[in-house]
């Protein structure tokens, strides 16, 4: 039970509360009605009781047993209730922190175009996230906190904490939202606020730069469902070091050497299934022929080239 | 009765060929259709549930890809929720046993009830197609939730036709099952005088029909969404995605009171029977299912805590799904008392039917777990919700589903299974099952996410005994349908009443002839009275 | 190849038969249920919206169409009295009449989806994705509920045709009528979503 | 066949309906046309609910049908008016 007792935020206290109440009852009662069918089992057998008694109710057994878990489930609601309520009541001066979710990965967006790929979070302080999803649904989840809630297109979700401990935590994601659903997974670093205020002085502004139109026709596109950024192996081969790649690809007429170039890639995106790159599967790709317009697909294509001149 | 020769005409042997079954429209014939297509469709999904813990065995890729793992729960869910666990017990022991139940020749629309068996059959060949086709199979969850199923470039439209076609079906069954029962009861047999198991098909056949049409239209409006960009749920289109959560839960929810209502109409059978004592509390039995059904219409948000729901609404469902537990509480503690006082006979269905009771109230206080809002903030996605409904489906619909057929297969088949074998796979199922579920409750609690293909390694001890869990799992499984299956055929002649049961259908011949009754049984007092026979 | 000594149809005595049609339309109602429950939520966060996309919809064509419609509901309940009072062949005519009723409402139907599609106001066209959002949602919910509707209504228009057809071959009788009954049913519930699907999408303010 | 009332509504009787509908029909319309201010909605729900119940009454027969039958008919509607509101608890509050 690690994480049970390790309260990592103010709102785990009553969510352990709960935890607590709700389980002991569930044990009592497991406990209780696994003996009672045992000692039922074995005192009225048939081998030592061959006469059964015939009664067939009791109204006062009948109310007892209506109305003592009815007492039970309300003391398990107001627990409930009671440890989640302050989850919605922000206090005013939070410290706010928007965060996008986007398949799959997090962004914490400190404001001023400082964007974090960790949720770095001054000690002791009240924490308010902004939720935002950038395609489908996802849920921000920080289970040492007790805090979860969905982040979903065309909504402003929000959650708050404080947290009570230093040091490091999971964050995952826990709304199924595609592929590497379980690769949507991040940390939460408390430390306290001086050095807090050192960390966000340090982040860079790299949300400030403005996005290559031909990514975000990527992303609207949903290539990235199957193609990575960072060199990794989804659905389909990286976009990673595209332009100018050497590699083998499988034609009808069998298998032979290309380069990478405007025209390749072009043919690549329009019809997928004519040159496969060895090791992936043909038919996965749909052809986009038509449906990516000519300037579009140049824009795309840049994209490519620029990442390439990065390096 | 007069039959006199050797094998006395019944409704097995009356007329035989493949065509004579495909055409019937005997009621128990149909049932057995739905138990051998149901039965091949759970054991496809049990295989894919366990390549699924191989996988988990160790973090990282071990024997399949991600989106093999996502398909794979997809469909595994799919299969198990509308193929297996919701048309199952109604349709098998429905069928069956509801008209010989109530003293009826027949369900009040024979010729429909066969033409739903066809939709079933046609909705999960589609829904098994959807797998498969065109090279890639839907990786949405059982849940389609929006926007991604509306997006995700997978087999999507072909499931969601497989869902609306296989709730088509549902609906039909349960029509049929109102009807017969408002219409076609023995005379002499009131309200109060019909068994508790038809009771329970009375209070799902309401759910089936009343709530299966808003997912049948949630799915067409995702289709829509798919096929022409309507853009109901769609946020770049001004849609709703926690819309759609609402509409398909207000099905969903409902609908898993349609997998155990039967469940514990089938256990509510067991019990008096073998305990040879009145069932305790009949007219609370009769009220809790109705108000489980009717309650049950009504905390659908409790699976969407975290959306962003109103405040209010969030307590509003978690005090509603407090208060449906109540008649659970009811049924449980009359089962109890049902045993209590009598001659108890631990033969294998009363096994399985206690092994409901323990499962099903573990199911039962963590779902409780679940619907409180604090904790249900920790839970919700996690692997503790995947424990939650393993417990009370596989350990509540399932077991049941176990209990009826140990129950009334010598009523079935007129043969008997071997015990032994019966105690044996039970222990290994029993064993099995709890080492394969509990593990997930522990990690769920530390925050283990649900349809995750890799996690992290400090909940491997946990998933390991899980994977461990399922092979045990197995060996029962294959145990006990090898027993059943073998004995359909190879068994010893069964007695028509072997446990000396009083409702109707044990005073019929062991398997019952064609049209159930040779004369219409008069009732002329309560069900379960062992002191008295049961009809005139 | 009826296994069955009984010929089942006749074992359905016609209170049970109407039972499992009240049902049907049950679920029929929840389907169109789902639909309006949509409308409804859509429409208090897009009031304004609706409102605007509303004054697209020809009010006229829409009540038209309701006149239709109650006319027919109106001929088929009272065919049904003309078989039960021996009278087939005036119940013929009434169905026919009922029918030719059908016939205005798809037409006109016809006319007003193609007003639609003339003007690019159908789901995915390029003039849609241009509009407000909840525009574009109170199209999307129109052509859902109107085209749910006008399959109903050629679903009621066959079962119609071939009750109008067993009467005439004296298959349905003054003793004999539950089908004429629960196609009748189906007709009227047809009717009954429109009662509700015309003002709601028609006659917005 | 057992317990067979099949009551038969008279021609004129369906006419007498069918006028009252078309009536109800004309007031709704008219009451858009005119405006009655925030009530508007309310109104045209009203009376298409008003003309819903006669058709299930009279055309649909429901007043001359088993009780069962309205008994059911009535809770059906009234589980839809239920799971409507029990929705809009979280639309209006948010
Ligand atoms: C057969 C199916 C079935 C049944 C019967 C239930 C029964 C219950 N379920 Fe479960 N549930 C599911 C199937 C089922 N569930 C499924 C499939 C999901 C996941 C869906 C998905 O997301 O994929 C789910 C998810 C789920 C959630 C959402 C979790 C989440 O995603 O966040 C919640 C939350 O409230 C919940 C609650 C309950 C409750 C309170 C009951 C109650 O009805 C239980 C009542 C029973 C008892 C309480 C035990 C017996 C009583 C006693 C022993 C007497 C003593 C009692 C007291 C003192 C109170 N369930
Ligand atoms: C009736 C319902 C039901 C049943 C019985 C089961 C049974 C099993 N399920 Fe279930 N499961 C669901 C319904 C069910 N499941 C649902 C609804 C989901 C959610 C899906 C989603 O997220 O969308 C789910 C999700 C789910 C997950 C979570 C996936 C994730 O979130 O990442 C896992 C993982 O372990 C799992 C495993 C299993 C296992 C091991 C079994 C085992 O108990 C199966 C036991 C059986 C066997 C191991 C094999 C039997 C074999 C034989 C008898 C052999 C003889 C036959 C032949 C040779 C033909 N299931
Ligand atoms: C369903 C998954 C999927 C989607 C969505 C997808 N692709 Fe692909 N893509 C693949 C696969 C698999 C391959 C490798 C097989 C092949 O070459 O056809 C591939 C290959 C490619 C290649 C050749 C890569 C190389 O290394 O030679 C390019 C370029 C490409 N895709 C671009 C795109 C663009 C642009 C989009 C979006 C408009 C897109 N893809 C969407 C699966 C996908
Ligand atoms: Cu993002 Cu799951
Ligand atoms: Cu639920």
């Amino acid at each position: 039970m690690e994480t049970l007792f390790n309260q990592g935020s103010n709102l785990a206290g009553g969510v352990d509360r709960a935890f607590i109440f709700i389980f002991s009852i569930a044990i009592f009662f497991t406990v209780g009605i696994t003996a009672l069918m045992i000692y039922i089992l074995v005192h009225y057998s048939r081998k030592k009781n061959k006469n059964p008694q015939q009664f067939s109710g009791n109204t006062k057994l009948e109310i007892a047993w209506t109305v003592i878990p009815l007492i039970i489930v309300l003391v398990m609601f107001y627990l409930g209730w009671s440890g989640f309520a302050p989850m919605r009541k922000v206090p005013a001066d939070a410290m706010q922190v928007k965060v996008i979710g986007r398949m799959w990965t997090w962004d914490f967006d400190y404001g001023n175009g400082k964007i974090s790929k960790e949720l770095v979070v001054p000690y002791q302080k009240d924490v308010k996230l902004n939720l935002f999803s950038a395609d489908v649904n996802h849920s921000l989840f920080i289970p040492a906190f007790r805090v979860k809630e969905d982040v979903i297109p065309g909504y402003n979700n929000y959650l708050w904490f404080r947290p009570i401990k230093k040091g490091t935590f999971d964050i995952y994601c826990s709304e199924y939202c595609g592929l590497a659903h379980s690769g949507m997974v991040a940390k939460v670093v408390v430390m306290d606020s001086l050095e807090f205020k050192g960390w966000l002085a340090n982040l860079k502004a790299t949300g400030n730069q403005p996005e290559h139109p031909g990514l975000a026709l990527l992303k609207s596109n949903t290539c990235l469902t199957c193609h990575s950024l960072d060199g990794s192996k989804i659905v389909g081969p990286s976009f990673k070091g595209l332009f100018g790649r050497k590699s083998t690809v499988v034609t009808d007429a069998g298998e032979k050497e290309i380069v990478a170039d405007e025209a390749y890639i072009r043919r690549s995106i329009e019809e997928p299934n004519a040159e496969v790159v060895k090791g992936y599967m043909k038919g996965l790709m749909q052809p986009y022929k038509g449906k990516i317009s000519e300037a579009d697909l140049n824009t795309i294509v840049d994209f490519f080239k620029s990442e390439n001149a990065k390096q | 009765m007069t039959y006199t020769s050797s094998e006395p005409l019944n409704y097995l042997n009356h007329k035989t060929g493949l065509w004579s079954w495909l055409t019937s429209s005997d009621h128990k014939r149909i049932g057995l259709l739905y138990l051998y297509a149901i039965t091949i469709f759970f054991c496809a999904a049990a295989i894919l549930g366990l390549l699924m813990r191989i996988e988990k065995m160790a973090p990282g890729q071990t024997i399949m890809t991600a989106q093999t793992y996502n398909g794979m729960f997809t469909i595994h869910g799919i299969i198990m929720i509308f193929i297996v666990v919701i048309p199952g017990l109604a349709a098998v022991f429905g069928n069956i046993f509801l008209p010989i139940m109530i003293g009826a020749r027949d369900v009040a629309f024979p010729k429909l009830n066969l033409f739903s068996w066809y939709i079933y059959i046609f909705g999960a060949i589609l829904g098994l197609y959807s797998q498969f086709a065109n090279g890639h199979s839907p990786d949405t969850g059982w849940t389609f939730y929006v926007p991604y199923s509306a997006e995700a470039s997978s087999n999507v439209v072909i499931a969601l036709t497989a869902a609306f076609v296989l709730g088509f079906s549902s609906i039909l069954t349960g029509l049929n099952f109102i009807v017969t029962i408002h219409r076609m009861r023995a005379p002499g047999m009131t309200w109060f005088r019909m068994p508790l198991f038809p009771w329970s098909l009375y209070a799902t056949a309401w759910i089936q029909i009343l709530a299966t049409p808003i997912i049948g239209i949630t799915l067409l409006m995702v289709m829509a969404e798919r096929l022409f960009h309507i853009g109901f749920f769609d946020p770049a289109l001004g849609g709703d995605p926690v819309l759609y959560q609402h509409l398909f839960w207000i099905y969903s929810h409902p609908a898993v009171y349609v997998m155990i209502l039967p469940a514990m109409g089938v256990v509510t059978e067991i019990f008096p029977t073998f305990s040879q004592k009145p069932v305790f509390g009949y007219v609370p039995i009769v009220f809790s299912s109705l108000a489980i059904a009717l309650v049950g219409y009504f905390v659908w948000g409790h699976h969407m805590f975290t959306s962003g729901m109103s405040y209010e609404s969030r307590w509003f469902f978690s005090l509603l799904t407090f208060i449906v537990a109540i008649p659970s509480a009811i049924k449980v503690f009359n089962w109890l008392s049902t045993m209590y006082g009598g001659s108890v006979d631990l033969k294998p269905p009363l096994l399985y039917a206690i092994s409901f009771i323990f499962l099903f109230t573990i199911g039962g206080f963590t779902g409780l777990a679940l619907g409180s809002l604090a904790t249900n903030i920790q839970l919700h996605n996690t692997d503790f919700v995947v424990a939650h409904f393993h417990y009370i489906i596989f350990g509540g619909m399932g077991f049941g589903f176990f209990a009826g057929i140990h129950y009334w297969f010598p009523k079935i088949y007129g043969r008997m299974y071997n015990f032994k074998w019966a105690y044996i796979s039970w222990g290994f199922l029993f064993t099995g099952f709890n080492l394969l579920y509990f593990p997930l409750f522990v990690i769920g609690i530390q925050g283990m996410p649900r349809r995750y293909f890799d996690y992290d390694p400090k909940f491997q001890t946990g998933e390991f005994l899980s994977t461990i869990g399922a092979f045990i799992l197995i060996a029962g499984l294959a145990g006990m349908i090898s027993n059943l299956v073998y004995h359909a055929r190879k068994g010893p002649k069964a007695e028509a009443n072997p446990w000396h049961g009083v409702t109707l259908e044990w005073q019929v011949p062991s398997p019952p002839p064609h049209e159930n009754f040779d004369e219409i049984p008069v009732i002329t007092h309560e069900p379960y009275l062992f002191d008295k026979p049961a009809t005139k | 190849m009826s296994t069955n000594p009984h010929a089942h149809e006749n074992l359905i005595d016609s209170d049970t038969g109407k039972m499992g049609m009240w049902l049907f339309l049950f679920t029929e109602l929840f389907l169109f249920g789902g639909l309006f429950l949509v409308y409804a939520v859509m429409r208090t966060k897009y009031a304004a919206d609706f409102h605007h996309a509303a004054l697209e919809l020809n009010a006229f064509v829409g009540a038209t169409n309701t006149v239709a419609l109650l006319f027919s509901s109106m001929t088929v309940a009272m065919s049904l009295t003309a078989i039960q009072q021996q009278k087939s062949g005036k119940a013929i005519g009434l169905i026919f009449i009922t029918l030719l009723l059908a016939g205005v409402f798809m037409v006109n139907k016809y006319f007003e989806w193609g007003h639609k599609f003339s003007l690019h106001l159908y789901p995915g066209s390029d003039v849609m994705k241009t509009l407000p959002h909840g525009e574009i949602v109170f199209f999307g919910l129109y052509f859902m509920m109107t085209g749910l509707h006008a399959v109903h209504v050629l679903i009621g228009g066959i079962l119609l045709t071939l009750v109008m057809f067993k009467i005439g071959s004296g298959k349905i009788r003054h003793d004999h009528f539950l089908m004429h009954e629960n196609s009748a049913l189906y007709w009227h519930l047809v009717d009954l979503i429109w009662i509700f699907i015309f003002p709601l999408l028609y006659l917005i303010t | 066949m057992k317990n067979h009332t099949h009551a038969v509504s008279t021609d004129r009787a369906n006419w007498t309906v069918l006028l009252i509908l078309l009536l109800l029909t004309t007031l709704s319309v008219l009451a858009i046309k005119l405006q009655v201010g925030a009530f508007t909605v309310a109104l045209a729900l009203l009376l298409a609910s008003v003309k819903v119940t006669i058709v299930l009454t009279y055309f649909m027969h429901l007043k001359f049908e088993q009780t069962i039958l309205r008994v059911m008919v009535g809770g059906v509607f009234l589980l839809f008016a239920i799971v409507i509101g029990i929705t809009f608890i979280d639309y209006l509050f948010r």
